[in-house]
């Protein structure tokens, strides 16, 4: 495992590596995002209960769940960042941390948009939701943390930390905000339950979700290569590289 | 006048360099009323009665927070010390401080009162009463934030001290501010309580940057 | 000192003199019966041991603190009614270097043209001069020690005023850097400036009017 | 340990040099906690039922803002930079830090809690619960605070960056330390509360010095 | 240098070196394939215009900082598996004092002590002899620019490291502050102490071993 990783250490193995496998992301995920939403949005049936209105689930799931895995990515890539001291994973952390953001906040603004039909409010103080705009937080404090430094270094070692303090908080954040709710009792609004659902709708869901996890890859790829190359503007590998571009 | 544009400039500048500075103090309100739910519980009705108060209270502590550290960077350099040496530059200087401080944590605020509205269930006319209290509050909160960060730019630590000479001063804003807004979402008139703002408003921009001055004199000396 | 510059010493109005100035610091008392006259054209270098109580007078004499006893005169007039005019003619530069850390060189330079009143010069050639060519764009804190003291004196360069008051510029400063600095001391009072300055590095140019005096370290 | 021994009581004359560090952040809890009265309208009932939050994110916002400035004057003056040059000692400053957090800040808090029972009408149990949450609360907010200005100390402004950072890791604490106390006002039991409190605080005992440790260097590099 | 010392020069161990080391800042590199070798009885000065990246290498030196490239080692061990026992030989004092404002020159000491492993010297006995009589009760705040410098330097005649690594140790302070270092420079070397230091000023004293690392300036 280390044999094969240890080389992607080096910036311009992995940004030749990313350059390479860019493309191929990003057209399998654009394939799969059309392919999910027209089954999904096209050749589904109504749902009998919420009209229309429940086809912004091929949004907001996939997107919901991947704003979590995003998180996980960037910790792990913190994570090694900080333990064996991997200076193109750290800049892995910066490329992930707004495409996390986004997706979570894609997820919230769906879901405040579906929320207002169903519950007849934007937001609630339910313990998913809650929990989902904590997710938010950690984003743009890993983010602005990065900003606040003048020294590149330094800012993107903290906001790595952060992201690793901030993986240890996650669960405990989702369960506490779990309990609360139910310690209180004072939601007025049922829960929503799970969907059983119909394996019609599961499937588009499910390619959806591997959509947004290519996605995801692909634009990580992306923004990671841009950072190397910031970052290693100086060295002569780079040099040669955009004399050839 | 001109140097108070150059000044603004200058201030707003430091102000794109560090993008952190004007999203934290937006990002700080908006947490801060987060917590509130947490810890009060998240019943809907209860929420929307304390949500006047609570938007006031956060919104001070986050201009408060902003301003802390307004004059420090520049006391630390001495430029404070070169101005105060150069005289006639200086009110102008502290204009464009309040300017700037303004511009980065009470517009935004102000135009974050939708969200806030949303968060906490609040209805039509409430929200436009919370809009304007902001708009007339919020150079207030300036004001005296930046007058307590001036005061307190050479007192070695300065953080607390600052919220302490600030926060009775801004006892009679948080009375009328949340009191209107109620009145409003209650469907009642509360036109006076915003022209007790406006005086308010008006009464410390006319003195304010003076003693801003020379608070600043002093610490210098 | 040759003889046609004493004469014209002489005859030149005083910019600047103190009489009977005394400091007192906790209860130390740092200089006393201290008196000075600043004329066109003079460089006065303030000597004495760390702690002496150099620091302290410069200010005094920048209007920043007053001393504890004795009066402070401008063109003869005393200093309190002057105040104005006198911060107008006068560039002080302290131990700190009054750069914002954030801002480039450049705009450091913007900032101190519309605070002090800096001459409309070229930054950009006036930057490079002092051999900072390069360096104009990025903020301040990552230029080392003695690159930010460079920045800092970059104002001499563009100020109108006539009197300066420095404390230790040569600060972390290299030769090369010290002996342009010196050199441009010199032009200034050629043209009619005064300079008053500390510095515990000797100065190693020919001043045609250069006075000391010496403040004991008193305990 | 000798070492922790010197390094506190370096602290503990820093704190009685300046006495506004710890006076203030104990005065800025009290005012805080009297803005809402006044923000939120006199009525006992609804004052009773938003008191176990309101205390809890007053005594956060104190802790956080003496924290803010703890590290910066070592940095500056280099003091941290010779520390981590030094290695070995660097824990120990760092546990001397935090003491000297939680003695000034949480401590007064945790003595005021009868004062804020007063104010709020609390009744016997809840004061009670309070002061356990307190107990058990407090140190964990000294270590959080800690570590977001350690993690900041070099950044170019710190204050309100401090905590955006902290506030998220603050919310269990805060649910569990305010259901406690709410309990505790109802009549039911609230060990199972305390005892999450209990585990979140050797939790943090355990991993925050090394995490403040390692942000320090950093920091410095 | 005489001959008697340079052997013993050669014959001693290498207590610090580096190899083919790199340094970049932003986008510019300050120097690379520099390498150099301490060895007890050795001064070694890094030269270098404003800018050249001396504090850039003194830090990279004192273990703060990570070079770009190359390797360090201690007593001919890599510096990375002898992080402790090198930083408990060390005693580095960079631009900024390490010294906190608000407490007295005697506390500060103390805190070195515990901090640093000093000595148990009498502290009172070394302030007065570094000029500080008096003033070892009075915040720090409240001394002249050279009497803090006087304080930050007080711990070299406590310290027991035998690598020190001063970053402009003469900034601030007078003429006789400056002889008086320098001669304890001397016995520090002649005790088998080694130092590495960075001065706008020239050393004035005869030092046996005394060795330039000249960095240039580039652009
Ligand atoms: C602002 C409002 C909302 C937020 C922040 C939100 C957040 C989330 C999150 C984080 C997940 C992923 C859960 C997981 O992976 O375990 C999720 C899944 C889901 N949400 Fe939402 N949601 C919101 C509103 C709604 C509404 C109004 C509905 C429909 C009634 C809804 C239906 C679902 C469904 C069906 C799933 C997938 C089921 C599952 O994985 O268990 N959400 N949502
Ligand atoms: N954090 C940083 N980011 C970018 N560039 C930096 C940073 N720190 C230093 N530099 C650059 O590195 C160069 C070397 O700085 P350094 O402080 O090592 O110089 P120095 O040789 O000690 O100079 P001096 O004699 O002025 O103290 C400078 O030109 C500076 O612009
Ligand atoms: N705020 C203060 N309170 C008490 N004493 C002070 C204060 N400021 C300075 N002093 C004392 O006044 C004396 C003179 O300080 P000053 O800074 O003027 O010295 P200096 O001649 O500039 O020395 P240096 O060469 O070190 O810069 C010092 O001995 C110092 O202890
Ligand atoms: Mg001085
Ligand atoms: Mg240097």
């Amino acid at each position: 495992m280390f044999k094969w990783l240890d080389p992607l250490a080096k910036p311009e193995t992995l940004f030749h590596f990313c350059g390479k496998l860019t493309p191929w992301l990003m057209g399998s995920a654009i394939f799969t995002m059309l392919l999910g939403n027209i089954w999904g949005l096209g050749f589904t049936p109504t749902d009998y209960q919420q009209g229309d209105s429940y086809r912004i689930i091929h949004i907001h799931v996939p997107s919901a769940i991947m704003s979590m895995g995003a998180y996980m990515a960037m910790a792990i890539a913190a994570f090694t960042a900080l333990v064996w001291q991997i200076k193109t994973a750290q800049w892995a952390v910066l490329a992930i941390a707004p495409i996390g953001a986004v997706y979570t906040a894609i997820a919230l603004l769906t879901g405040m948009a579906w929320g207002k039909p169903m519950w007849g409010a934007w937001w609630v103080w339910d313990a998913r939701l809650t929990s989902q705009l904590i997710l938010l937080f950690l984003y743009f404090g890993v983010m602005a943390l990065h900003g606040a430094f003048s020294d590149r270094q330094t800012g993107a070692k903290v906001a790595s930390l952060l992201a690793v303090i901030g993986v240890i908080n996650l669960p405990i954040i989702h369960f506490s905000v779990e309990w609360w709710n139910t310690l209180h009792q004072g939601a007025t609004i049922t829960k929503f339950g799970k969907p059983s659902i119909d394996p019609s709708m599961l499937w588009p869901l499910l390619i959806s979700l591997l959509a947004y996890k290519l996605l995801l890859a692909a634009l990580a790829c992306y923004r990671l290569r841009t950072a190397i190359l910031e970052n290693e503007q100086h060295r002569p590998w780079v040099k040669q590289w955009v004399a050839k571009q | 006048m001109v140097k108070f544009g150059v000044f603004l400039k200058r201030e707003l500048r430091l102000l794109a360099r560090q993008k952190s500075d004007w999203l934290n103090p937006v990002l700080f309100f908006v947490i801060v009323l987060t917590l509130f739910p947490l810890g009060v519980g998240p019943e809907p009705n209860m929420l929307r009665i304390i949500a006047p108060g609570i938007v006031w209270i956060a919104a001070l502590l986050s201009v408060l927070l902003a301003a802390e550290r307004l004059f420090k960077d520049d006391y630390r350099n001495g430029v404070i010390e070169q101005l105060v040496a150069a005289r006639h530059t200086l009110l102008a200087f502290v204009l464009a401080k309040i300017a700037s401080n303004w511009l980065s944590t009470g517009l935004p605020l102000i135009l974050l009162a939708p969200v806030v509205a949303l968060l906490f269930n609040m209805e039509l006319p409430a929200l436009q009463a919370m809009t304007l209290t902001l708009i007339l509050g919020t150079p207030v909160l300036s004001l005296l934030s930046v007058l307590g960060a001036a005061i307190t730019v050479s007192a070695d630590k300065g953080g607390i001290l600052l919220a302490l000479l600030i926060l009775p001063l801004y006892i009679p804003l948080l009375i009328f501010a949340s009191a209107a807004i109620e009145a409003a979402s209650m469907g009642l008139e509360y036109r006076g309580q915003l022209a007790v703002l406006l005086a308010i408003v008006l009464f410390s921009l006319a003195l304010v940057p003076m003693a801003v001055c020379s608070a600043l004199k002093i610490n210098v000396s | 000192m040759n003889i046609a510059q004493s004469t014209f010493a002489v005859t030149a109005p005083v910019l600047l003199s103190a009489q009977g100035l005394s400091c007192v610091k906790q209860d130390r008392v740092l200089f006393e019966q201290l008196s000075l006259q600043l004329k066109p054209g003079e460089l006065l270098q303030i000597k004495g041991k760390n702690g002496a109580g150099k620091s302290s007078l410069l200010r005094i004499l920048a209007g920043l603190a007053r001393p504890d006893e004795g009066e402070l005169a401008y063109l003869t007039q005393p200093l309190s009614t002057q105040l104005a005019d006198y911060a107008a003619n006068l560039c002080f530069i302290g131990h700190q270097s009054g750069i914002h850390e954030q801002l480039t060189a450049l705009e450091n330079m913007q900032f101190w043209r519309a605070a002090a009143e800096l001459r409309a010069v070229d930054d950009y050639a006036l930057l490079a001069a002092l051999g900072l060519a390069g360096l104009e764009d990025i903020p301040c804190k990552m230029l080392s020690a003695g690159q930010q003291r460079r920045v800092s004196l970059a104002r001499l360069w563009a100020t109108n005023a006539q009197i300066w008051i420095l404390d230790e510029p040569f600060t972390a400063l290299d030769q090369s850097a010290i002996s342009s600095l010196q050199q441009h001391f010199i032009q200034h009072l050629t043209q009619g400036g005064a300079i008053i300055l500390t510095t515990h590095q000797p100065l190693t140019l020919d001043y045609h009017a250069l006075h000391a005096l010496e403040i004991q370290y008193r305990w």
